[in-house]
């Protein structure tokens, strides 16, 4: 007879074996699943999870597919850690990468080292412009963040559509709904020739490292936690909930802005109507993997953009359709989300004994 | 524009507000009991896929609807056993849960796209539909919006005069002093998550087989989201959500018919109606705070494990 | 010899029913036809950003030698991997950018529009027709102007009214933009979005309509009188064909009804003789080369000539066209 | 034990229960018979309150056996218990805020006697007329009271025919008159036949009200006695052992220069159930400790709020310290002006649950040269949470230890340490030892004068009178909003006091200190 059990304090051990159990969990029945649609399962997974990484290419596209996704998830693990629930990093992200655009637009003839940072902080305030609103309706109209963020990201994308169909279309693109290419100045550098790794990645880390220190080392962080877990214990310290939530949301949209402008700046290189297959969306998943803790979210972020190559890869060298990318990320996930269990839970064998003494108590649940 | 206008186009108001309510309800019974499932795309996708491979295989529409519910309540179970039973975090749950839908659909509907079935059709009821007015815009429709009708009371009948609603809204504020008192918290919420999907899969069904008789991958287009944000915008009461279904209905009906009457204003621009409207309404319910406080389900998203 | 590996970049889901569903088709037609000379493999749901040179460049790696891309958003990603594979051919729908190795292709289904709005224009009572857009860019544009030019051929009273739902393809939406025009009048509708909602409004509703991208015909028995459709397979075919025996250049091929890249779908029994006869001749004065859609004088809503008597559009004024032709009510959203 | 009555009403055989880390409770026996009222006796954290949601059906036993009424039964569920003849009050009430009372107590009715909401409505008024606990059906929970709420939770047991009443500290939110009252009932109930189970940490009580009591001690039985046989001294070294001080009398100080001066404060509750303030005038001196007296829900919370800034008081009055004006400023300023606050709820606003000792000292002290730059200086927050561990000998694992894991008293003694250990210029202090054991109140009594004697002045608002006639220097009431004069606790009686809880008192006299002695 198995009983489970809340450990006394959460297992560490098993904070580290739980990913390894849900990815061979993952693997059988990935297995199980190349071997039902009659594909070697071995050449499957292989396709699927190394292949994508065979090269240095491959690696250079995993930290740029990594890059947004990890920079949404570090802006929204600041906010789930103060409970404001925001699921409006893709919209802070289409914000950004539309104002950046805007700026690179104006920018397109000026030269000079001042001309990428003014853009990539145009997109980063443009985030945080698109954070600020869901912050200043909750905190003066007490509205929910969850529905003014979920509408704003429609509407982000809305205006991004406006802007690139409308007045920052190319003029001398036969009316196609795409900006001009950005001018050299404007673009960012890359970090290895021949691959499109960029120094956005650069700001990634930094971010994974800015948010680690200000979540463990800072006040301003503290604070947030406390507001987290107990909003009435940051009430009685006297912490101003409505700041916090202020910042929160404009620490998220910056971020999520900046990822915004990089994309533009970088592996796209123009404003097009399609900057994110969604990445903010891809970012909670993350942050809740990674547990909302900033190195955990950084292995996340790796997983999930492998996970999006394997899909592209299992496509391109096994026929396999796309669909399946969907089931497996979605199986990945949900194992991954069940092997948590046993941080929290031991399973215990019951001995005859015990269990005969237990008797009386018919086992519930 | 003469009153027929007006009747039509809220008579559109509804069909398109039907998808939305039934989802809103189903998610909102599951929120009362303190579950947040934000895999409601994903259970819509299954839904109507399903629905539509055997109404399109059986000929059967009932059987279809049928189908619809039963895979909404297949995905809703598995979000119920990783979220209820591993306790895992539900905003993460729900979210694979799309991403599983949204893959699932698109796998098994594959040699279904491009098919069509006779979908549901307008069935006036006797007499009542000859009221002027009233008759063509509440009783003319299909089966689907009688139905949706009749959930919508069946809800409000529920949480407002049942004990059992009565337990879902304890147990969503204070499972602990559920236990404590001795109502079956686990079981409730298993309950309120297969509702949750079971609509969720009607609502799949009433695309795949209703409005739009066909089946395409991510026919749903976002419309899980939107019963979602529904749902806080009903600020967790079942009355407001026909309200907000509809509103967004007519928005998102106006934006179209404003511009056939030649109005131009960017399409990207009144696009965004629906959702500007949702915020400023929404702005204006919120702001009472104290209402908000009683009705929003106070263990909303915390996994609960009962210690034995 | 090895057989030829093509690769195919889509911009949706094969099983979308709508554009991307039609590329597959083509796909297949291509497989068909060539037989163990070709092989192809395609990426579905590419996402038109950042995703989509990782992709193309992907594909040329794994030893495709004939690559088509095919939404207009993949432009510069594949001028890009162009770029680092100069062995390998490269075909890009829609687009107006070339290089040594990047053709470009695309149908002009505007052809087949206006001969749709043929049939409208006789079919329509109410004089009033309905199209739902999806973007307004110069496809799109061209299409309406050349449904119009169609209708008001035949019929100089009936005007079309437009409605842009800012999505290529939402059945639901689509449907309720099609309810919208209906309920203001229109008893035709044509479409330029993928999906068959449109055709199942005007089905429910008892009013005619028009399919694009495939036969939609399934989809309302009673309403669907024709659909502008493409029929990639033969350019495909072409294409594949001229790679294997090297006489594969960077081209652009924009052909039409002549080539048969585009066609209308078989024409509803609603549809009187006459006019499908009326329609089949002028189908083959635009193969013959005699009928122009946008033969001058051709005139903008206010009424100013853009094409004088005698002349036809040029295809670079085509390709970037933002206006409305007369008969097409409401502005243009800029 | 008795010999008279044959069979007990429940028996309990060798009960074990084990939680990871603790055993709760370790082969406990215990025997209780019909009409007798038993207290279960013990220190916190002894086991008293798993025992009883054991006999509950809330948890199961590990090993041993339960009989009731000489059958071995097997209670899963508290429906079970219920149909048995069993009602518990929790002492975490088990309520639910958003819905009503009525609702509240329909939960825990079996379906057929709830279905007819009125009906049980107007029976909950007979019960609660009957008791003298007035209640009103229709209210919100969350609206109500914490005294209030107990009633909700006295009266969902006694609408069911009962045979055994488990009640787990239900007198610690009750004014001396309320306790008067539930002690009537619970005789009555005695006499009709039914058993008790009383838990408290109020010897006296105990020893007014019990026939027996069993003394727990790490989980086990560690004693048995009747009460009235005994004195509170001795009962208490039976729980606490020998080691432990007991109580003391405190020497009554008169304080020095005022501090605190409120005048004509008048706010309006933001909670539309919550008292409004009518002009409250009162004066604090540093060196005092000055006491409220008043039953809950008189207004308590409000006037706590609008002192510590939680509830900013736009609306007119004044709340000045020497420094100057504050009624405007926000709690994060007034602290920096001196002020420390303990709040009624120790989890969850006192306390983070899920945060450690040590996170939860940098809660408010912050200030005490914690946080240097934005950045916590985490060395010295550890170092200042070992401080009150070791102060305060707060039992817990050590200061990684979370909040929840730690028992109310010793949380308790954690937060009042924090809060001393900032050396505060004014203390308020809500309810300090509510539900906490009577070495762990001697303790936070012992600091509280400490504090006094070094100059602090301390604002204590309780509910237990007692406890403020131990401590205080002066005294006054608080009901409806209005505060009662105040006076030299040497200067007033127990009984004095308790009619001001009643609100009778003539308000026009004002409360000021030198008006305030000249009352007589
Ligand atoms: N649900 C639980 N999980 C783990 N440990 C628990 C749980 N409930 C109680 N304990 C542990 O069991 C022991 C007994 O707790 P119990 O609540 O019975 O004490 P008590 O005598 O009622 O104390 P108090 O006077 O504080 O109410 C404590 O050490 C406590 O840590
Ligand atoms: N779910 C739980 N997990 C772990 N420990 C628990 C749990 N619930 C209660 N406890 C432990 O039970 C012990 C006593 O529980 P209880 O809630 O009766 O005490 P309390 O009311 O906080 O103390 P006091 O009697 O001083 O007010 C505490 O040590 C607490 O840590
Ligand atoms: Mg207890
Ligand atoms: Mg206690």
């Amino acid at each position: 007879m198995f009983k489970v059990e809340k450990r006394p304090v959460e297992s560490r051990l098993m904070g580290y074996l739980s990913p390894v159990l849900a990815a061979v969990l993952t693997l059988v029945s990935g297995a199980l699943l190349f071997l039902l649609l009659g594909q070697s399962p071995l050449e499957g997974l292989y396709t699927f999870f190394v292949m994508p990484l065979s090269d240095l290419y491959g690696l250079s596209e995993l930290g740029v597919k990594a890059a947004p996704i990890l920079l949404c998830a570090m802006g929204l693990a600041v906010c789930y850690r103060a409970k404001v629930w925001n699921i409006g990093a893709e919209g802070q992200l289409l914000f950004g990468a539309l104002i950046g655009s805007w700026a690179a637009l104006q920018l397109l003839q000026a030269e000079g080292a001042w001309v990428l940072p003014l853009v990539l902080l145009a997109g980063a305030l443009g985030g945080m412009f698109w954070g600020l609103i869901p912050a200043l309706l909750r905190t003066h109209f007490n509205t929910n963040e969850i529905l003014t963020t979920i509408m704003l990201n429609y509407i982000a994308l809305n205006v991004l559509l406006y802007g690139v169909h409308g007045p920052l279309k190319d003029p001398d693109g036969y009316n196609f709904p795409e900006s001009a290419l950005f001018s050299e100045s404007t673009l960012l550098p890359t970090l290895l020739d021949g691959t499109r790794v960029h120094i956005g990645v650069l700001f990634a880390l930094l971010a994974v490292a800015v948010v680690w220190v200000l979540l463990s080392r800072t006040f301003v962080g503290f604070q947030i936690r406390v507001l987290g877990l107990d909003a009435r214990a940051a009430h009685y310290a006297g912490y101003h909930e409505k700041h916090l939530v202020i910042f929160v949301l404009m620490l998220c949209g910056g971020l999520a802005g900046l990822a915004g402008v990089l994309e533009v700046t970088g592996p796209i290189g123009q404003l097009v109507p399609q900057v994110s297959p969604g990445y903010g969306y891809a970012a909670i998943i993350v942050a809740f993997l990674g547990r909302l803790h900033p190195v955990g979210i950084l292995l996340a972020s790796l997983l999930m953009a492998l996970v999006y190559m394997g899909g592209e890869m299992v496509q391109i060298e096994l026929g396999l359709p796309q669909a399946l990318t969907g089931l497996f990320q979605g199986m990945l996930l949900l194992y991954l989300l069940a092997c948590d269990f046993l941080i929290h839970y031991r399973i215990r064998l019951v001995g005859r004994a015990a269990a005969s003494a237990a008797a009386p108590a018919s086992e519930g649940a | 524009m003469d009153i027929d206008f007006i009747i039509n186009v809220l008579y559109a108001m509804i069909r398109t507000g039907t998808p939305l309510l039934i989802v809103a309800l189903g998610e909102l019974v599951c929120e009362r009991s303190g579950v947040l499932n934000l895999g409601q795309e994903g259970m819509m996708l299954v839904g109507a896929v399903c629905g539509f491979i055997v109404a399109a295989t059986t000929g059967s529409l009932f059987l279809g609807v049928l189908a619809a519910m039963l895979a909404g309540c297949l995905m809703a179970l598995l979000f119920g056993l990783v979220a209820l039973g591993l306790s895992a975090t539900q905003v993460a749950t729900g979210l694979a849960l799309t991403i599983l839908g949204a893959g699932l659909s698109a796998f098994i509907g594959e040699s279904f796209v491009g098919q069509t079935v006779q979908g549901f059709k307008a069935l006036p009821i006797p007499l009542l539909s000859e009221i002027p007015l009233l008759g063509p815009l509440l009783f003319n429709h299909d089966v689907l919006v009688y139905l949706s009708f009749g959930l919508f009371a069946g809800v409000i009948w529920f949480l407002r005069s049942t004990r059992a609603g009565l337990m879902l809204k304890a147990i969503g504020e204070t499972p602990e002093s559920a236990t404590a008192v001795g109502l079956p918290v686990m079981r409730v919420r298993y309950l309120a998550v297969l509702f949750g999907g079971a609509m969720a899969g009607l609502a799949g069904g009433y695309l795949s087989l209703a409005y739009t008789p066909l089946w395409a991958e991510g026919m749903t287009a976002g419309r899980g989201w939107i019963a979602l944000a529904l749902v806080v915008f009903a600020s967790w009461r079942a009355e407001r959500v026909m309200f907000g279904a509809y509103l967004f209905g007519l928005a998102s009906i106006l934006h179209l018919i404003v511009q056939g009457m030649g109005v131009s204003i960017s399409s990207n621009l009144l696009a965004m109606l629906p959702y500007v409207v949702t915020i400023l309404v929404l702005v204006l319910l919120s702001s009472d705070k104290a209402r908000v406080r009683l009705y929003a389900p106070m263990s909303l998203g915390k996994p609960f494990h009962r210690t034995q | 010899q090895e057989p030829l590996k093509v690769g195919f970049v889509y911009i949706g889901p094969t099983g979308d029913a709508g554009y991307t569903y039609a590329h597959d088709k083509g796909r297949k037609y291509m497989e068909e036809k060539l037989g163990d000379q070709v092989t192809s493999t395609y990426v579905e749901n590419v996402a038109e950003g950042a995703d989509s040179e990782r992709v193309i460049r992907q594909l040329a790696k794994s030893g495709n030698e004939l690559i088509f891309t095919t939404s207009f958003g993949y432009m510069n990603p594949t001028l890009k991997v162009a770029k680092q594979f100069p062995k390998v051919a490269f075909e890009h729908a829609t687009g107006y950018k070339r290089a040594a190795n990047v053709g470009t292709y695309m149908g002009r289904i505007y052809e087949s529009r206006y001969l749709t709005g043929v049939i409208a224009g006789k079919m329509t009572k109410s004089n009033v027709v309905g199209y739902v857009g999806s973007f307004p860019i110069p496809e799109v544009v061209r299409g309406i102007n050349a449904f119009t030019q169609g209708l008001r051929s035949v019929n100089p009273d009936a005007t079309v009214k437009v409605v842009w739902v800012s999505s290529w393809y939402d059945p639901a939406k689509e449907l309720e933009a099609a309810e919208s025009l209906i309920l203001q009048g229109a008893d035709v509708i044509s479409q330029h979005t993928d999906s068959a909602g449109p055709i199942q409004a005007a089905e429910a509703k008892g009013v005619y309509a028009f399919g694009y991208n495939s036969d939609m015909s399934l989809y309302g028995k009673n309403a669907h009188l024709s659909a502008a459709v493409f029929n990639w397979g033969p350019l495909y075919e072409a294409k594949a064909r001229a790679v294997i025996d090297g006489s594969w250049k960077a081209e652009d091929v924009w052909e039409g009804l002549a080539a048969g890249y585009v066609d209308i779908a078989p024409m509803n029994d609603a549809v009187p003789a006459d006019v499908q006869q009326l329609v089949m001749d002028l189908k083959q004065q635009i193969v013959d080369g005699k009928l122009h859609p946008f033969a001058g004088p051709l005139t903008n809503q206010a009424g100013e000539i853009v094409v004088a008597e005698g002349e036809v559009l040029a295809d670079k004024d085509m390709l970037s066209m933002g206006y409305y032709v007369q008969g097409v009510e409401g502005e243009l959203p800029k | 034990m008795t010999t008279a009555q044959p069979q007990p009403r429940l028996s309990l055989r060798n009960i074990s229960k084990r939680f990871p880390g603790v055993l709760a409770n370790d082969r406990v026996c215990l025997n209780l018979y019909p009409g007798e009222i038993h207290a279960m006796l013990g220190e916190n954290g002894a086991g008293k309150s798993t025992l009883m949601k054991m006999i509950y059906g809330v948890m199961k036993p590990d090993e041993g056996e339960i009989h009731w009424q000489g059958r071995p039964v097997d209670i899963a569920e508290p429906a079970q218990a219920r149909a048995l003849g069993i009602g518990m009050v929790f002492q975490h009430f088990a309520l639910f805020e958003t819905l009503t009372v009525t609702e509240n107590i329909a939960l825990s009715l079996p379906a057929r006697e709830a279905r007819d909401l009125k009906a049980l409505g107007r029976r909950i008024r007979e019960v609660s007329e009957r008791y003298g606990m007035a209640l009103e059906p229709d209210r919100l929970v969350h609206s109500l009271s914490i005294g209030a709420r107990q009633r909700v939770e006295i009266v969902r047991c006694l609408i069911q025919d009962i045979k055994l009443l488990i009640l787990d500290e239900p007198t610690s939110v009750l004014t001396p008159q309320e306790v008067e009252g539930l002690f009537k009932t619970l005789n009555q109930l005695a006499a009709e036949g039914c058993s008790i189970l009383f838990i408290s940490h109020k010897l006296n009580e105990v020893r007014a009200l019990c026939h027996n009591a069993t003394i727990l001690r790490g989980g086990r039985v560690t004693g048995e006695c009747k009460p009235v046989e005994e004195s509170a001294h001795s009962i208490a070294r039976m729980m606490v052992g020998e080691d432990t001080p007991l109580s003391t009398t405190y020497e009554k100080r008169e304080g020095g220069d005022d501090f605190l001066v409120v005048r004509d404060l008048s706010l309006k509750s933001l909670d539309p159930f919550g008292t409004r303030l009518k002009n409250i005038n009162l004066r604090v001196r540093k060196g005092e400790i000055v006491g409220i007296a008043g039953v809950a829900g008189n207004g308590q919370d409000e006037l706590l709020a609008a002192l510590s800034g939680e509830r900013l008081g736009e609306d007119a009055g004044q709340i000045c310290v020497p420094a100057g004006r504050i009624a405007l400023l926000p709690p994060l300023q007034r602290r920096n002006q001196g002020l420390a606050f303990v709040p009624e709820e120790r989890l969850g606003r006192g306390a983070v649950p899920d945060m450690s000792l040590a996170e939860n000292g940098l809660l408010t002290a912050f200030g005490a040269g914690l946080v240097k730059n934005g950045l916590v200086n985490w060395g010295r927050t550890r170092d200042f949470a070992q401080g009150i561990v070791d102060d305060f000998k707060v039992k817990c694992g050590g200061i990684d230890a979370s909040a929840k894991s730690l028992s109310g008293g010793n949380l308790q003694k954690f937060i009042i340490g924090r809060e001393i250990r900032q050396k505060p210029s004014l203390l308020l202090a809500a309810h300090p030892t509510w539900g906490v054991d009577i070495g762990a109140a001697v303790a936070i009594h012992k600091a509280l004068i400490e504090l006094r004697d070094a100059g602090t002045a301390i604002l204590i608002v309780s509910e237990d009178i007692d406890e403020l006639f131990e401590i205080s220097d002066r005294i006054c009431a608080i009901c409806h909003g209005e505060l009662s004069p105040l006076k030299a606790v040497s200067d007033t009686s127990i009984g004095e006091v308790g009619r001001w809880m009643t609100g009778d008192f003539d308000t026009a006299q004002g409360t000021g200190p030198t008006q305030g002695e000249s009352h007589v």
